[in-house]
C-alpha cells in the first residue's frame, strides 16, 4: 500500500550518490528545503550539480553544501546576493561552476524535463551574451533560442503539507520552483510542515500530484534561514 | 489462417485478471477505454494502485452509481465516475505532462495490430469513410513507461492481430511491453515475440498457428 | 477599476469577427461553454476557426456552430464520438477541414502560445503518419518532432466560479482545456456558474490568474448538453 | 561630456510619479527592484493597478508592517510584502508565462545603458570579477508588452546611460518603449529617441549636451 512518509531527512537522502544532479526548490529562503541540504551534508555524497535559483546565503543550507565541497556545478539564475559569500570565493577559484540561465528560462527547462519536452524555442536571451553558441530558429519573422530540459536524479522541495500520497500543498510565494522541481526529478525528495491525513486536502486545491513524489519527511519546525544568516551560524552547527 | 476454437482460451474477464496481476502495488495506470477499463476490477487485494485518467484526475474511483453521476466528473471514455480521497484534479497540459514526462507506470490499451517489434495501431483502421480520431492513444504510447495490450487474439472475421508488420496507421513504434490476448500473454523482448504464458488448452503450436507474427516460447524460468 | 464582469453572453462575443481564431474548452460536454457558443451561433460570424478536443455531439453546442456553417476548420483530437452527426456530415462532404492533433499535444501546443513558446519538440506521434512533414530532430538517441503553438483570437471557457478580477476555480474534471485555452488567447471569455466578490477565491486554490481573463459572464443555470442531446434539442431552439 | 547640474531636473518621487501617471487602469505591472518599486506608491486615485512579482503572485500589495513579515510572502528582491484580496499564487513555469507569453502590460525597469535603438543593458557591468546574475531581466524585457526604464540620466562620474550603443552585455535589443530620467522623458520611436518631456529648467540643449545618443524633440501635439 502506498505510503510515501519518511521517519527522517537522514533516510530520505540516504541513496544520493556522487556526481548527481539535485535540483533544490526556493527563492532565497522561501520554500528552500534547508532540512534536507543539511542532511545532504551530512550524507556527504560529492560532485553534485545543482539546480537553483539562487546560490545560498552565509554558511547554512545550499551554502553550506557548497562550502563542504560538495557542488561540482550549478545551474542557477542569481547567484549573487549581498550574504552570499561561499559561492563568490569557490567561483572566483574556479572550484565550481556556473551554468547562468534567465529565471523564467530555468523555470521551463525544468518543467520541460518534467513534461517530457527536450527542448523548446523562447524569445528570452535571444541577442544577449546567454544565447551565444546556442542553436536559432526564426518563427514569425522572430528569432527564438532553442533551450533544452533539465532532468535531475532528486529534487529537494519544501512545502506546507502533504498527504502518505504526496499531494501537496504550499504556502504563499514559498511555491515558488517547488511544482516544477517535482515533475522534473526521477526522485523527488519533500520536507512538509505538516502531514495531513489522506482526504483533508482538498482535491481542486492539490498544487502538486501525488505522482510527482517519492519521499516526504515531516519537517514540523524548519529552521528559519535568514535568522541563521543574521546568528552567523554555519553548518554543520557551530 | 484457420479460424480460432471459439471454446479456448481466457474469457475477457479472465484476460483482465491476469492483466491486473502484472500491475503492482503502488503503480499508477491508466486504463484505456473499453476492456482494458474491466482490469481495475481484479487488482489482488493488499495492492493499492492510483488510476489517472488524462482529462485532469489522478485518483478516479469506481463509476459512479446511478443516480449520482456528475456529468462534470468523467472519464476519458467521458463515463461518469467518481475520486478516490486523496484525488486531484488538474488540466489537460499537467495531465498530459504526466503521461510525456514518463509519470504513469503503466498503461492498458486495445489494439487493432500488435506487431513483432512492439508497434501498435489502435487509432484508424486508415478506411478514407472513417473520421479521423486520435485523442490521448499516441501521448499514452509514446509517454508512459510500459504498456500492457489487452486483445483479443484475432479479429472476429478470424485475422489474426499480432502481425508482423502493422497495416493500419502506427500508433506508435516499438512501445508495447507486452499482449495479453485470450490465448495467451506475449512479451515482447528485443523486437521479438516471446510467449510468456498459453491460455488452458492451447499450444504453442495452435497459437502460433493463429498469429500471423512469429512467437518464441519463453525459456523455463526466465 | 477593475471589473470584468459582462451583463451577457452577447455581449461579451459582440466582437467576434470572421475569419477569428476560438478556442472552446470542455471534453466531451465537460466544461463545455454552451451558452457562449449558442450566443455565437446567434451573433453569425463566420469563417472560424475552431480548436476544441471534440467536435460536438447532437445539434447543440459546437455542433450547432458547426451545422449553422460558421466553422471553416478545427483542431481536435477526437471528432469521432458516436453522437457527433454533424461534423462528420460536413467533414465527408469537405466542407470543413480537419487538423487532427494528439490530445496531450493540442493540449501543449495550447499551452505553448499562452507561454510565448512558438514550437517545442515531442515524441508523440513519431513514426507515425500524424509527423508527417513535420519537422524532426534527435536528442539523446531519440527522435522528436517540432510542434507550433496554437494561438486564439478568442477562447470560450466554463468554470465554476469568478471573481471580477477573473480569478476561476473549475469543478472537478471539468477543468481540463479551460486553464490553458485562458492563457493562449488575446481575449478569453469566461462562462462562470458564480460571480464571487473578490476575496472569497482562496489565493492558494486560484486555478486561473485573472491575468489571462478578459470578460466573465454570471451562467448560473447552464443547459445539460447531454439532455439536450437525449431530447434531440437543436439550436437555435426548435 | 559635462556634468549634471545637479540642481535642476526631477527628484527619484517625480521621475516615480511620471512613470505612475502613465500605467492605466487595469494595468497587469511588474516593477524591478530597486527605483521602479517606488512607482506603486504614485498610481493616481481611480486607477486600480495588478501587480505581478516573478517569484509567483499576482495582486502583491504594499511591503509588509514591521512585526507581520511572513519569510514565506516576498517579491522578486526577496523584500517582505503583502497580498491584496484576490491575489493569486503560481509557480514559476506559471509565473514566466504570464511574462515570456505577453500578458503582462507594463514592466518598469532600472538599467546600466539604454540605446537609441531601445536596447536595455541592466544584468551585468560585464566585470570579469563580478559574479554573474541575471534574474528575471532578460524574460521581463522579452516578454512583457511595455518596457519602461526609469534611471538617473547620467552614472555618478557624470557618463550618459542613454547611449549609442550599449557597451555593457545586452538585456535585450530594441525593447524598451519609454525612459524616464531625472532630466527628461524620452521614447524609442522607430529606433529613435524622441524627447517627450523636458523637466523643469532642462532645455534640449542641455539634455542633448548631456546624452551620448542623438535625441530628437517631439513634434507639437504628438
Amino acid at each position: 500500500m502506498i505510503n510515501k512518509i519518511y521517519k527522517s531527512a537522514k533516510e530520505a537522502v540516504a541513496d544520493i550518490f556522487d556526481g548527481a544532479t539535485v535540483m533544490i526548490s526556493g527563492f532565497g529562503e522561501a520554500g528552500s528545503p534547508i532540512e534536507l541540504i543539511h542532511a545532504l551534508v551530512d550524507q556527504g555524497a560529492k560532485n553534485l550539480t545543482i539546480v537553483s535559483n539562487n546560490a545560498g546565503s552565509g554558511h547554512v543550507g545550499l551554502a553550506a553544501l557548497i562550502e563542504n565541497k560538495q557542488v561540482r556545478k550549478i545551474f542557477c539564475s542569481f547567484p549573487r546576493t549581498a550574504i552570499s559569500v561561499v559561492f563568490p570565493e569557490l567561483y572566483r577559484k574556479g572550484e565550481i561552476e556556473l551554468e547562468l540561465v534567465p529565471q523564467g528560462t530555468l523555470a521551463e527547462r525544468i518543467r520541460a524535463a518534467g513534461a517530457g519536452i527536450p527542448a523548446f524555442f523562447t524569445q528570452t536571451s535571444v541577442n544577449t551574451p546567454l544565447a551565444e553558441g546556442k542553436d536559432k530558429r526564426v518563427f514569425n519573422d522572430k528569432t527564438y533560442v532553442l533551450e533544452h530540459a533539465i532532468e535531475a536524479d532528486f529534487s529537494f522541495v519544501k512545502c506546507s503539507a502533504s498527504d502518505k500520497y504526496g499531494n501537496l500543498i504550499y504556502n504563499k510565494t514559498a511555491r515558488n520552483f517547488g511544482p516544477i522541481m517535482c515533475m522534473a526529478a526521477k526522485t523527488t525528495i519533500v520536507q512538509a510542515k505538516n502531514i495531513l491525513d489522506v482526504g483533508e486536502i482538498d482535491p481542486e486545491c492539490v498544487i502538486t500530484p501525488g505522482i510527482f513524489v517519492k519521499r516526504v519527511v515531516e519537517i514540523t519546525n524548519p529552521a528559519d534561514e535568514s535568522k541563521l544568516v543574521e546568528e552567523k551560524r554555519r553548518y554543520p552547527w557551530n | 489462417m484457420e479460424l480460432n476454437n471459439k471454446n479456448i482460451g481466457w474469457s475477457v474477464t479472465e484476460m483482465a485478471q491476469k492483466v491486473a496481476m502484472d500491475i503492482n502495488d503502488g503503480a499508477y495506470v491508466n486504463l484505456g477505454i473499453g476492456m482494458p477499463e474491466l482490469v481495475a476490477g481484479f487488482i489482488p487485494e493488499g495492492r493499492e494502485v492510483i488510476y489517472h485518467t488524462e482529462n485532469g484526475l489522478l485518483g478516479m474511483g469506481k463509476t459512479a452509481n446511478i443516480g449520482t453521476e456528475d456529468p462534470e466528473l468523467v472519464n476519458a471514455g467521458k463515463k461518469y465516475v467518481t475520486a478516490i480521497p486523496g484525488a486531484a484534479y488538474f488540466h489537460h497540459a499537467d495531465s498530459f505532462a504526466m503521461i510525456r514526462g514518463g509519470h504513469i507506470d503503466i498503461c492498458v490499451l486495445g489494439a487493432y495490430q500488435v506487431s513483432e517489434e512492439g508497434d501498435i495501431a489502435n487509432w484508424s483502421t486508415g478506411n478514407s469513410n472513417d473520421i479521423p480520431a486520435v485523442g490521448g492513444a499516441m501521448d499514452l504510447v509514446a509517454g508512459v513507461k510500459t504498456i500492457f495490450v489487452i486483445t483479443k487474439h484475432s479479429t472476429k472475421s478470424g485475422e489474426s492481430k499480432i502481425v508482423k508488420q502493422c497495416t493500419y496507421p502506427l500508433t506508435g513504434k516499438n512501445v508495447v511491453s507486452r499482449i495479453y490476448s485470450n490465448l495467451a500473454i506475449i512479451d515482447v523482448i528485443n523486437k521479438e515475440l516471446v510467449v510468456r504464458e498459453l491460455a488452458p488448452e492451447v499450444t504453442f503450436k495452435y497459437l502460433q498457428q493463429n498469429t500471423e507474427a512469429k512467437l518464441s516460447l519463453a525459456k523455463e524460468g526466465s
